[in-house]
């Protein structure tokens, strides 16, 4: 095996590993119906995580994804009780998106102000219109909400694979193919792994740079946009502090902060490995909510560990 | 020769460029016709990297013109000037090295259709790329895991192109040996031969009047002259360079040391890791020089790491000054008075955003520990002993290293070794990009050095300064150590018969 | 029986107590409680309440994070016979009969309480400060609106100056800091009304710390009741707390046990009393 | 052979607007004069029961905890690192602070033991980030979301229904003052002082700022890479903790749930601000005290202005990134007529 798929086959090897034990502690956890929930339950995670690994391969990093949700959610239930169509609104937040993060992607390119800053200005700024828009949490209506929550595909056994976890699994096609298989995506590689290198060997870094931040926008918008017909509703502080479960999914799924290494295919394990944290927490029960905090930080690491040993002593058989 | 074709390829005219405190480039012309080889010459930090980056779109001029075949050329991006048909091959190798040999050599290259990739078609190219180099190395593995010579091949590898109309190269045989440059000089004539212009810059005299038709010397940012290969000596060639001339210090380049060996202060016993090196035997006295050479990918780098500690041993014993190591690390070692220039100054040997007198000063200041500090006048002092001693050209001490030139961004390496004081000194290609006159002077202080009792270890790929330079010389091929020579036997023909390995075993 | 109890986070004095209570009431009633914390965020609780789906729970019990966004989650419970209880907070759903019933206080009426009691201890003339809750949260809205209700009956009273304190101790203190210097040390200012005491806490340190004297210059009112601000109230330094109890487990767990014993139609809402706390309690 | 080059003269104009100091110092200075706008009597200090009282000494007041997170943060990010858990260290110290004082203990001892308590985080993100060579975002993530846990389960520890008490020496630190100036500025300057003098009187600064250039070739140099790292988030566990005394005190209760909430933000904003750099190698500590200076320019304005609160976030935006625009080079050249080069 080349050594580039080890952590994520890792990643796998854990999320395995971790769901099996769930079955083996807790009544119904080893069944279609957890599996489709955690899919369907993360689905926006892992698609605005798909953007976010986009820009944390290419060095960035993108901290307005969870306002990004937030804002497209509440534009999409007061557009709705103005008597849009969810698919129109949907549509006009989608460009927004893709126009909101090229506009990062210029400004930290153009002014060489570091990722981290741009979007935490993007993270407040979008926050603080979402108050703009509306104050309280809005109900989206339009029929349309039930007929997109009603398309699920029956699984073996009790589980569903919701329409969430449908337009995730699209998405994520998606990724992989700009991601390996562009030009683009080959570019993106090249800025992480050495900006300056990059630069000499004739990428446009500051094209590339928008385009990533568009692409990562259009993502979280979309993500904004699912989690709103997830909840058919629109809420203010929806998606607060989601940006970090989006960068940690990212990164557990194998991918470098640091940019260059790193695969599209890993978020989505890395994403479900944090739903199956809360699941298995949730099917416990019995914690109050000090333990909850606590021991989500301890299964984190667990499987930081764990997956650490399987890549090394991977490595060292490989060799 | 193909001098009477009328219009220049491409003519530079009154180039400037200044950086904070330098004026990098004066005034600089330069004329390229099609179908020559054209040497751009000059000390460390003449300028020659930063007219070549004009050239190709990676650095802006302050003023001046550029006309491709009369044509006024405006570019921003090294993408442009690539679609242009100037390739190049930037000084500090430049490719991405986390990535795989394939897409480092096909990156922004069309392979497939409407921005997709066809990697079956990426791979079909690269593999003709490095065949042409007679480069036969796995093209999916990531390019940071080769050597730098290999990086730098796979860097010129890519610069061949189909359409390419100029083709920059910038000392891109630092490096290499003679067979790789050998290799390289083939399919530069042969791109002679096809018009293509070709921009070589390289400390190497001799390889100047291997291959080029014309010279163009740059001191101080300034053009000093440009005439044809073989209207200008040796001689003359030097003191256009440096301006004065190097006879006598070229003397002691020539001469034998003649120090007395001292103590043994380094064994090594069945000293070897698993798939890295075989268990190797290696003494290193006080006051002798030994010299370690073989080909590309041999294995000098991983010995020197190893006796370094940098790469840990996995069987036999070191010792130093008398003491056994268990666990050997850069630590310990600098402690116990080794010091060691890497052979990849970039990634290995400088932190680019610190001053020269900072990482000067790192090494003795990690001997010293933390509490310790150097005072700031003491730094200074010996930041300014090393900048003269070593002839860095910089406005300053304080300057932060990465935007040295690179010959002297390795003389701060050298400098840093140097100035921890060590008894023991492993150099890993110390000269690479370093000019004729730095360099003569070099050797002459490293000499020195030895003569007061300093062990030296240069593993090089430069026979010459093996030869120059050792007293006793240790051969390795494939991984393995396969001999000494020593004193009268150190000499061109024996060394490369041991490394060739068709010497009767 | 086994209830799933999917609680909105911890922040606060109150809402620990109210997870603690539901925690410690279970035994008592015999109950097999599976606690969930949301941390504040609506996805965990979705997740939550399909995994005690998932789960085969009798009943679920909901102190949703929002109101919105739970028509789905609320059919699937009921699809799979689980009937669901909330507590706290509302829920705004179209079909009423997902949920069995609502258990708890009235943040309006809480706003309201506040604003009475001030209405008549400033006798309608009061400008007024006030420390809102997280920006968007329910009980911050809810709590505005029936504090306003009551007050613009009053042409004389007026709030002034308002800014958002995040129901922290912390940033009531800041906000209060602020509000000081802005109105020249609370000049002409009769009352500060916080949406908790936690707020209300901090910004009697910071009048305090200013020379002044909470509870005497200005009339302090909040919401929640929680043990230090009894303290407070009984040194003077506040005038008027809202309890918002949080020892319920004895309202909530005999309603769905008696309803999973014996399923009816509930009313919709079964108000738990909020009774306004003054120094003489 | 020394090059004698032509040495374009650096005018003393030239030096000021190439300082890295003078663009924060500027947005500073136009925060606080469109505060004079806002409120008259911005700039009014006066004395309040024995200390000095007014708009200009509140914001170095609040500023402090702030800035000495960013302290902390300023090393470890000066070693390419980055810690996501300082609130939660903080959140830890508070709750030991009224544990402790719960169980009686000497006040004194309490100090140390919540500093003890930031050195132990400390310690634990350096094991996971020099030891188990985790990513710092990653590593520093597991305790950011289990340290505000271990603090409600201190709470527990006796009850958890009141977890506020009054300590003179703690609070004397926090809210007290000494001769007019409030403690915790003197505080914090000495805390400042000391961190000046061990990173810049020691080789520690040099160290750090190696490895996070460049931690292959430091480590090559003899430099301990591990043990600095390690070190960087002691430092950055020790101060946390200080500002978790501060806080904690200043509210005289433990609120691990939210207290100092997103100070991890502003403590990264505040190091780039002052001009620090993710990518590591450079720490710059009056740099990033005035980067927290700004902050809480902007957040005391945004509190006096009396627009509603749902304002906030967009005008901390908006500040923000005009604070960052000033910054950049291309933009003042955008502004400047001339026309914008791209970077070198
Ligand atoms: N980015 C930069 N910032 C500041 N000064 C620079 C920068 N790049 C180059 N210089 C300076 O410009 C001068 C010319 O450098 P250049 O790299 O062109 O030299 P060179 O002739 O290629 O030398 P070498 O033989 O060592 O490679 C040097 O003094 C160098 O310090
Ligand atoms: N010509 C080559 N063909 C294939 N692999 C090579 C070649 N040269 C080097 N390598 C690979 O590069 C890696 C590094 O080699 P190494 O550092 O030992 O080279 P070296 O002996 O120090 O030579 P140099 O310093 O001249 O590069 C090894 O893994 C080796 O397999
Ligand atoms: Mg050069
Ligand atoms: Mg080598």
């Amino acid at each position: 095996m080349n050594s580039k798929y080890l952590p994520l086959a890792a990643t796998i090897a854990v999320f395995l590993a971790l769901f099996l034990i769930g079955g083996s502690l807790y009544r119904n956890f080893l069944s279609t119906l957890v599996l489709g929930n955690i899919l369907a339950d993360n689905s926006f995670i892992i698609i605005a995580a798909i953007g976010a690994t986009f820009v944390i391969l290419s060095g960035g990093i993108d901290l307005s994804i969870g306002s990004m949700i937030g804002f497209v959610g509440v534009c999409m239930a007061v557009l709705d009780s103005l008597g849009w169509h969810p698919m129109a609104t949907a549509a006009l937040m989608i460009v927004f998106g893709i126009l909101f993060g090229a506009l990062q992607g210029l400004i930290i390119d153009f002014c060489e102000i570091q990722p981290f800053i741009v979007t935490l200005a993007g993270l407040f700024l979008l926050r603080g219109a979402c108050f703009m828009v509306t104050l309280d949490s809005v109900p989206i209506h339009h029929e349309f909400v039930d007929v997109y929550n009603s398309m699920k595909i029956h699984l073996p056994g009790r589980g569903w694979l919701r329409s969430s976890a449908i337009v995730m699994l699209i998405s994520l096609f998606l990724g992989i193919i700009i991601a390996h298989f562009t030009r683009f995506g080959t570019n993106v590689y090249a800025i992480g792994g050495d900006k300056e290198s990059a630069r000499l060997m004739g990428v446009n870094i500051r094209k590339t740079t928008v385009m990533i931040y568009a692409l990562g926008g259009f993502y979280s918008a979309l993500a904004g946009v699912v989690y709103a017909l997830y909840t058919s509703s629109g809420y203010p502080l929806a998606g607060s502090t989601l940006e970090l479960s989006a960068i940690a999914a990212v990164v557990l799924g194998g991918t470098l902060l640091t940019g260059g290494v790193g695969m599209v295919a890993g978020t989505l394990f890395g994403g479900m490995i944090l739903g199956l944290i809360s699941t298995l927490i949730i099917f416990n029960g019995s914690l109050n909510s000090a333990w909850i905090m606590i021991s989500s930080g301890i299964l984190l690491f667990a499987f930081i560990v764990l997956h650490r040993f399987l890549v090394s002593s991977f490595n060292v058989k490989g060799t | 020769m193909n001098m009477n074709a009328s219009t220049p390829r491409v003519e530079m005219r009154g180039i400037c460029k200044a950086f904070p405190g330098v004026l990098a480039l004066d005034n600089v012309n330069l004329t390229l016709m099609p179908g020559e080889v054209h040497a751009l010459l000059g000390e460390n930090g003449a300028g020659k990297s930063t007219l070549i980056k004009i050239l190709t779109g990676a650095s802006t001029k302050d003023s001046g013109e550029i006309l491709l075949e009369g044509k006024p050329l405006s570019f921003q991006t090294t993408g442009e000037a690539q679609a242009l048909g100037i390739s190049t091959v930037y000084q500090e190798v430049n490719l991405i090295p986390a990535m795989s040999v394939t897409k480092n050599l096909t990156l922004e290259k069309t392979v497939g259709r409407f921005g997709m990739i066809s990697w079956r078609k990426a791979r079909e190219m690269a593999r003709e790329k490095l065949r042409r180099l007679k480069l036969d190395i796995d093209i999916e593995q990531a390019v940071g895991s080769y050597s730098v010579a290999v990086q730098q091949l796979v860097a010129i590898a890519r610069a061949l192109d189909d359409d390419t109309r100029v083709l920059v190269l910038d000392e891109p045989t630092a490096s290499l040996d003679a067979q790789e440059t050998a290799a390289l000089f083939d399919i530069i004539r042969d791109l002679k031969s096809r018009g293509i212009a070709v921009v070589f810059i390289t400390h190497f005299l001799d390889q100047v009047y291997e291959i080029s038709d014309r010279i163009s010397v740059l001191r101080n940012g300034n053009l000093v002259g440009t005439g044809l290969a073989k209207d200008i000596t040796r001689n003359e060639l030097i003191s256009m360079m440096i301006g004065r001339e190097l006879g006598e210090v070229e003397a002691t380049f020539a001469a034998k040391s003649n120090a007395t060996k001292g103590e043994p202060v380094l064994v090594a016993e069945g000293l070897g890791r698993k798939r890295t090196l075989k268990p190797f035997n290696l003494t290193l006295r006080a006051g002798e020089a030994v010299g370690l050479s073989g080909l590309l990918g041999s294995g000098r780098t991983e010995l020197t790491k190893i006796l370094f500690g940098a790469i840990r041993h996995d069987s036999g014993t070191l010792s130093v000054g008398g003491k056994s190591v268990g666990r050997s690390s850069p630590r310990y070692s600098i402690n116990s008075g080794i010091a060691f220039c890497p052979e990849d100054r970039k990634a290995e040997g400088l932190v680019g955003e610190l001053s020269i007198r900072e990482n000067i000063v790192m090494s003795m200041q990690a001997k010293r520990g933390w509490l310790s500090r150097v005072p700031r006048r003491d730094q200074e002092r010996l930041a300014e002993e090393m900048i003269k001693a070593l002839a860095i050209a910089t406005p300053n001490a304080d300057k932060p290293v990465g935007q040295l030139s690179g010959g002297n961004q390795q003389k701060v390496v050298l400098a840093r070794a140097l100035a921890s004081q060590p008894s023991i000194l492993l150099l890993d290609e110390p000269t690479r990009g370093i000019d004729v006159g730095a360099h003569a002077e070099i050797i002459t202080l490293i000499r020195e050095l030895c003569q007061k009792g300093l062990a030296l270890l240069v593993a090089s790929s430069e026979l010459d300064e093996i030869i120059a330079s050792s007293d006793r010389v240790a051969v390795l091929r494939d991984r393995e150590k396969i001999g000494e020579i020593e004193g009268a036997d150190i000499n061109r023909e024996k060394i490369i018969q041991m490394i060739a390995g068709d010497d009767g075993h | 029986t086994t209830i799933g109890f999917s609680q909105v986070g911890s922040e606060g004095d109150w809402r620990p107590a109210f997870s603690k209570n539901m925690q410690d009431t279970a035994k008592d009633y015999d109950v097999d409680l599976k606690f969930a914390d949301a941390q504040g965020k609506q996805e965990e609780q979705l997740r939550a309440v399909r995994a005690f789906i998932a789960q085969g729970v009798d009943a679920i019990i909901i102190a949703p994070v929002v109101v919105t966004g739970w028509d789905d989650v609320l059919q699937e419970a009921k699809d799979a016979d689980i009937p669901v209880f909330l507590v706290d907070r509302d829920v705004e759903v179209k079909d009423k009969s997902l949920y069995v019933t609502r258990i708890s206080a009235d943040f309006n009426l809480e706003g309201r309480l506040a604003g009475a009691w001030l209405a008549a201890a400033s006798k309608g003339t009061c400008k007024i400060v006030e420390l809102q809750g997280t920006t968007g949260s329910a009980p911050a809205i809810e709590r505005k609106k029936g504090f306003e209700a009551i007050i613009s009956q009053f042409p004389a009273m007026e709030i002034v100056a308002t800014q958002s304190g995040d129901f922290t101790t912390e940033g009531g203190k800041k906000v209060m800091e602020a509000f000081i210097k802005s109105t020249n040390n609370l000049d002409g200012i009769c009352a500060s009304f916080a949406h908790n005491d936690n707020m209300q806490l901090g910004a009697i340190q910071a009048m305090k710390e200013a020379g002044l004297k909470p509870g005497q210059d200005v009339l302090m009112v909040s919401v929640d009741y929680v043990p230090a601000i009894k303290d407070a109230l009984a040194k003077g330094e506040a005038n008027a707390s809202v309890e918002l109890r949080s020892a319920v487990g004895g309202f909530i767990y005999p309603v769905v046990l008696d309803y999973l014993k014996n399923p009816h139609e509930l009313d919709k809402w079964i108000v738990i009393p909020s009774d306004l706390h003054t120094a003489k309690d | 052979m020394v090059t004698e080059r032509k040495n374009i003269d650096e005018t003393w104009l030239n030096r000021l607007k190439g300082s890295r100091a003078i663009w924060p110092l500027l947005a500073l200075a136009v925060i606080l004069i469109v505060d004079g706008f806002i409120s008259p009597n911005f700039y009014d200090i006066r004395i309040v029961e024995g200390r000095l009282f007014g708009n200009l000494i509140d914001i170095l007041y609040r500023a402090t905890p702030t800035a000495i997170v960013a302290l902390g943060m300023a090393v470890v990010i000066g070693t390419k690192g980055i810690d996501l858990s300082v609130g939660s260290t903080i959140a830890i110290a508070g709750a030991i602070i009224a544990w402790r004082i719960h169980a009686g203990d000497s006040h004194f001892a309490i100090l140390l033991m919540a500093l003890g308590a930031g050195i132990a985080c400390g310690v634990w993100n350096g094991f996971l980030v020099a030891g188990l060579g985790i990513q710092p975002i990653i590593a520093t993530l597991i305790l950011m979301v289990s340290g505000r846990g271990i603090g409600m389960l201190i709470n527990l520890f006796y009850g958890g229904t009141d977890p506020s008490f009054e300590s003179a020496l703690l609070q004397g630190l926090s809210t007290g003052h000494i001769w007019l100036i409030p403690t915790r500025i003197i505080v914090g300057l000495a805390i400042f002082a000391a961190l000046w003098l061990v990173l810049r009187k020691t080789a520690l600064g040099l160290f750090i700022e190696a490895v996070g250039g460049n931690a292959a070739a430091s480590s090559l140099a003899g430099v301990n890479a591990r043990i600095i790292i390690f070190v960087a988030y002691i430092v950055c566990g020790l101060l946390a903790a200080c500002a978790g005394v501060i806080l904690t005190a200043d509210t005289h209760t433990s609120d691990p749930v939210s207290v100092a909430l997103y100070i991890e933000l502003d403590a990264i904003l505040a190091v780039v601000i002052g001009g620090g750099s993710l990518a590591g190698g450079r720490i710059y500590l009056g740099m990033t005290v005035i980067g927290a200076l700004v902050i809480q320019a902007l957040t005391t304005s945004i509190l006096i202005s009396g627009l509603p609160p749902e304002y906030n976030l967009i005008i901390k935006a908006l500040v923000v990134v005009f604070v960052l625009l000033l910054q950049s080079k291309n933009v003042r050249a955008l502004f400047s007529k001339k026309a914008a080069r791209p970077s070198p």
